[in-house]
């Protein structure tokens, strides 16, 4: 709800790992396909799957796991095959970990027994800090006993989690891992899974309705319409895209390039220079120097004329206006500022820019409020 | 002791050959019962109905043709003889391969509903992590068709036990090899000795009430497939 | 005035039974339904109320036992057949018409019917007694548990001899396929099938008429040509 | 024609009968499933494993106690007496009561597994739409445990078309009336008469083999009960 | 995710109707009850249910349809006995309908079949206009052929909804009905339940762990918290409460009364006067004289000390501040502020509170920027 603005290591490397997927799904009696996509994608870092309910997110997933046996495709993940015409390695033989829509605990195994499914069949065999690691994160040490019938949907789908982790996947699809749970468990969560892709360095293709989570920790996202493919990139790059379809229009943002430049201690803040200018951000505990990236959602970016000194705004970056886009909602507009090399993206009523009276090539002042920073 | 020593002589060879077809049953029977709940072939439903269609024979007929088949000029008879068994017809392995081909329905139909309605999900699951096809069978699909099985155990062995046509027919009465008690018990109602079939028959009945009764408690005990 | 009525036969007497009654109703205006069963069968079956008129058994206990019970009509028990037994076997030339083969015991099995159960079977057992053979034949015993069954043991190979009656063997006084002893009869008791009226026929004068049918000349030469003895 | 009257006249007897048992089976034994497959209670055991029963006595023997049982001095015979339908052994509507006895395992157990396996989310949805138990049962628990009905029709109706130790015993073979083509086969084997037992068996083979691969191919159409 | 202000017609009237729920679940097997309860909810609108995964939202949701038989419990419903210690109401009696967290639809009808099942059993027969209203709302004209294990989850739970709203019910229990679907999609929802409580003034019992959702939809909110009650009350007071746990303070927020008093149909806006001042908020087509609410997020609200009428920022309103408040978060303070007669609070981090120095009964203003009111 809250990710305005984030943080995170830079992990983009030159990248000659890859994903490879081409694939082309027509259930039957379907009229039309239900996936039909050539994709290639990181091989490592975090991929964010967007798009409406029945887009084919899922289906997707499944291809990528070997699950659906329609499929027409072709898929190599970091250089291996995983499927063409002459081959198909079926899914147990894909080092892989699903977190399912529907969390598809076994019924006739206790959450533990569940687990112990996952760590007995894993490659290597996992070290019980680790295990302890992933009981806690999920919060699940109390209900290890009960059957998958006596668990709230929420805890079901948190043992399916930790399951898919135990498993030591090379490559982790997760459909929507997070829907059912609350903040409150989002936020322990989320680290966990930064920490997964920064300390074991597999990708994840994530699926998410929730701008905060994929924000938060994706570092390219697909976006996918009937099927099709109609957006993809670093995420960036995708939701600066002033034309996708109303409904992701609303989380139109942007990711800028910094580096950790001063470290306050004493208000918990870290300050990222970019290229246009200083953000102070929630402190990270990331060391000086470190190259970050920071979300800006332009919902929370307001425009000023002059540069308020006065308010608890901290952030506030000279920019200029080089272009000014109606939305679908008739009282909204969505102005794209360049901040140094940078371009962010403002969500304004078109009031406050009749009132102001923007223009394109005026300079004028971003302010985007630090404290909705997450993390 | 109130049974005659050919009385105990035929519960043993009852449980015996129950145990026997039961385990046979079970063995066989699940495979074909897995390729029918799994498979999409139009070789299904014949497949199906040819299992079930022992059920559609009288006992005593189906007997006369296994007979027949297992006789020396059977089919049957010829490929056990020249691996060297000799003919099954008289001998307890006869009497098994009998009620087997018999009771195979009842062993079949169970693990099979239980089996498909199973759906793909758990099978799904097991498959991404990393279980292969052998492996998601003995730990899933095995406890998850607990009931089924258990269904199907419980009517292949009761219905070995009260079998009686085929064994009639195939076994040649045999004290200790062939005699089991379904014939004891027929002979003695044949032989108008009614105190005798009264006390072997109530004597069954309490026993395999007993086993009946231990299924069931061991089927309440699993957890039910049930989403809350 | 022409009726109706159920007779109960038991299953080792179908076939010459089947015959009789074809020649019967081509006569009469009385229709028999036949019902066949084991004797045992027949017996608990009347005991408990069914509805037949006439019971044919394989033996002379049971109808005597329905005497005793009064469940027949007093006197009308008597003897409608005598069987002879015979070793037979389905390969034509296992057989001279010897017990020598018996005596040399080269053979796997040796069918015959449950003497506990059949006439023929005790019969049987008393034909092994006398030629002294029970205790050196006896692992080889497949026991039918009526004289049909044992037949099928026999014709199907199983067995490759076996006693029989010799009304399965037997057709138009010869034997149809195999090769066969026919014992001296002098070895075993006469194998002697009763028949009786039952409370429910004692007033059908169809079964009076099917009775009185079994005495005629017909009914003894169907009787002969199945290789029933017949007493006059 | 090549089949004799009385041969005609077993099918018809044997498809009436056959049929008949196989409702009444489903009738019956639907509300028994249910109940087993759904109450906590202690009696489920021995309820369950008393169903089974008949299983285990060899068809003629228990075809022997029904005999007692429905005969004038039995218990059962004495109530369809004061019922004014005198006693049912001999009669069409005694061999049904039999077999419905003895078939009743084949039916409940299936049928009870499939229900079982339902779970209770569908109930609690259908509940929450307004229909009540007797709505909920035909709207969501007979479309779903379908499965299990076929499986239970088949195994009823099979199982009845091959039964002939009950049958010969209670309905003594009375042409017309009670005798049905499997005791129809028998007499003919009986009678040595192979080749109309072989024609006669092997006509009920061909037609219960379609009718198996009809209900097959019924079952079939039915949507999977399957998460995807 | 972007519902930071909130309008909705005040439905408040003085509540004869209530519902009072007072129940004990004990599962076997458990130590303690996962359910202990006293409520007395409001009869009418909409009441949000709260609380971490396992704390107990789904059982009181069962337990009020008479779905959990295990209930030691009172249950009246606007007067109604629904169950006491003499008396249960099976639920098929129940006026109600659920939205299950799994979609729970009938696996061996389509989703047509689906709706008719409720449409056949609905005590009234529903209008074509009505059915068609709900099939567009839930977009699933394209899909009522399919069967449910044809569909993607969140088509799945699109024909849960349409079902449940079939049957017309007189109470709509809804357990994370929106989780599995994407912002557009939701947004297309959302007015329609708006529009189903103030039309047919159904209450609605509503498990959400969004607070986009809630905010927009509830009046009532109560929070559980291992199967206690830890907060209740209207929306307003609730998510003021400084003293929540960590994961509910971020949904910290106000709630005003205000009256609309102008509309500016050129920018699609409109002016709602509260206690304060004068908001401006996305024009809802409200006439002017209605009494609405609207929601301020913490997280939104900035200080500044002087008024700046050259900023973006429409909402800029007098406040005093009478608390300020540490959160979990070392970074982050939480500021009450008096607003007129209102209470708002903001959300800043505590090197600004320290740079504008901001002290206990200062005067300044509270910035709000009104891009972000939904509606
Ligand atoms: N059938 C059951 N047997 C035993 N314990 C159960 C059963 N159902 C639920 N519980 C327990 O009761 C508690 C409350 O469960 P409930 O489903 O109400 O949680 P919830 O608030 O809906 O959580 P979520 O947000 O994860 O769906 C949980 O701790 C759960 O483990
Ligand atoms: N087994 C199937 N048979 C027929 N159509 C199917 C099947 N599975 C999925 N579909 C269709 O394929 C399309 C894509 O489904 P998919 O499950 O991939 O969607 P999704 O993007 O995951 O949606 P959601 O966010 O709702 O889960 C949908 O329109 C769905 O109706
Ligand atoms: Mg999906
Ligand atoms: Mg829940």
């Amino acid at each position: 709800m809250m990710a305005d603005l984030e943080v995170v290591v830079d992990k983009t490397v030159i990248n000659k790992q890859a994903i490879h997927a081409c694939f082309n799904v027509t259930y039957p009696q379907a009229q039309s396909s239900s996936l039909d996509v050539d994709l290639t994608l990181p091989g490592r870092g975090i991929t964010a799957i967007f798009g409406h309910s029945g887009s084919g997110k899922t289906t997707l997933l499944r291809c990528i796991a070997g699950l659906e046996k329609l499929a027409q495709g072709n898929l190599s993940v970091n250089d291996v095959v995983w499927q063409n015409q002459n081959s198909f390695i079926p899914t147990h033989k894909r080092p892989l970990g699903y977190v399912f829509q529907e969390a598809s605990l076994f019924p006739h195994l206790t959450a533990q027994g569940n687990l112990n499914y996952a760590i007995k069949r894993a490659d290597e065999k996992i070290s019980n800090e680790d295990y302890q690691r992933v009981i806690e994160t999920m919060g699940i040490e109390t209900i290890l006993q009960q059957y998958p019938q006596q668990l709230s949907g929420g805890q079901r789908q948190r043992v399916a989690i930790a399951r898919a982790l135990l498993i030591q996947p090379q490559l982790l699809l997760m459909d929507e891992p997070l829907a059912s749970l609350d903040n409150a468990r989002k936020q322990e969560i989320l680290p966990y899974l930064e920490r997964l892709r920064s300390s074991f360095d597999i990708p994840i293709f994530y699926v998410s309705h929730s701008m905060d989570e994929v924000a938060r920790l994706a570092d390219h996202a697909v976006v996918l319409d009937e099927g099709k493919v109609i957006a993809q990139g670093s995420l960036g790059e995708v939701f600066t895209r002033l034309d996708l379809p109303l409904g992701f229009s609303d989380e139109t943002g942007a990711i800028l390039q910094g580096e950790i430049v001063e470290r306050d201690e004493q208000w918990h803040l870290a300050k990222v220079a970019v290229a246009g200018g200083d953000f102070w951000v929630r402190d990270g505990s990331d060391k000086i120097g470190h190259q970050v990236r920071i979300r800006v959602q332009a919902r929370d970016v307001s425009l000023a004329l002059s540069d308020h000194d006065d308010s608890s705004i901290l952030n506030r970056l000279k920019a200029e206006v080089i272009e000014i886009c109606a939305t679908q909602d008739e009282a909204m507009a969505l102005v794209r500022l360049k901040v140094g090399k940078d371009v962010i993206v403002a969500r304004l009523t078109q009031r406050s820019l009749n009132e102001l009276n923007v223009q394109c090539g005026q300079q004028l002042f971003a302010q985007i409020k630090s404290a909705a920073i997450i993390r | 002791m109130i049974f005659s020593d050919s009385d105990i002589a035929a519960i043993w060879l009852t449980l015996r050959l129950a145990t026997t077809v039961t385990l046979v049953l079970l063995i066989i029977g699940t495979p074909i019962a897995w390729w029918l709940a799994r498979t999409k072939s139009w070789l299904k439903g014949p497949i199906g109905a040819l299992v079930a269609l022992p059920l559609v024979l009288p006992p005593t007929v189906l007997g006369f043709y296994l007979l027949i088949a297992m006789g020396p000029q059977g089919v049957l008879g010829q490929f056990t003889t020249s691996l060297g068994l000799g003919t099954l017809p008289f001998t307890f392995w006869g009497l098994v391969v009998a009620s087997v081909f018999y009771s195979m329905p009842f062993v079949v139909q169970p693990i099979q509903n239980a089996m498909e309605a199973l759906g793909d999900r758990p099978l799904e699951a097991a498959a991404t992590l990393r279980a292969g096809p052998i492996d998601r069978f003995f730990s899933i699909v095995l406890p998850l068709a607990k009931p089924g099985f258990i269904t199907a155990a419980i009517l292949g062995f009761a219905h070995t036990v009260g079998e009686f046509g085929i064994v009639l027919m195939i076994g040649g009465n045999i004290p200790g090899e062939t005699r089991v008690v379904s014939v004891q018990i027929y002979d003695h109602v044949e032989a108008l000795e009614y105190a005798q079939a009264h006390l072997l028959a109530g004597v069954m009945i309490a026993f395999s009430f007993t086993v009946l009764l231990g299924l069931y408690w061991f089927q309440r005990k699993s957890p039910l497939l049930v989403l809350k | 005035h022409a009726e109706q009525i159920n007779v109960a036969v038991a299953s080792n007497f179908t076939a010459p039974m089947k015959a009789i009654v074809k020649a019967f109703e081509e006569k009469s205006e009385h229709r028999i339904k036949l019902s066949f069963g084991s004797s045992g069968k027949l017996f608990a079956q009347i005991t408990h109320g069914a509805p037949f008129a006439l019971f044919f058994s394989a033996d002379q206990t049971k109808p005597k036992i329905l005497e005793e019970k009064g469940l027949t009509v007093p006197g009308s028990r008597f003897t409608y057949a005598t069987g002879a037994l015979a070793l037979w076997s389905a390969d034509p030339t296992f057989l001279d018409d010897t017990a020598s083969r018996l005596q040399h015991g080269d053979f796997k099995k040796l069918a015959l019917a449950n003497p506990k159960l059949a006439p023929y079977g005790v019969a049987a057992h008393e034909v092994l007694e006398y030629y002294s053979l029970l205790k050196t034949t006896r692992a080889k015993w497949v026991q039918g548990e009526n004289i049909s069954q044992t037949y099928q043991f026999i014709s199907t190979a199983n067995a490759e001899l076996g006693f029989v009656a010799v009304s399965q063997i037997m057709q138009q006084g010869a034997i149809k396929t195999g090769s066969s002893w026919l014992i001296p009869r002098e070895v075993y008791s006469p194998i002697k099938q009763d028949a009786a009226l039952l409370l429910h026929g004692k007033h059908s004068p169809a079964a009076k008429a099917l009775l009185q049918f079994f005495h005629s000349a017909q009914a003894i030469d169907i009787l002969e040509s199945y290789g029933y003895i017949t007493t006059p």
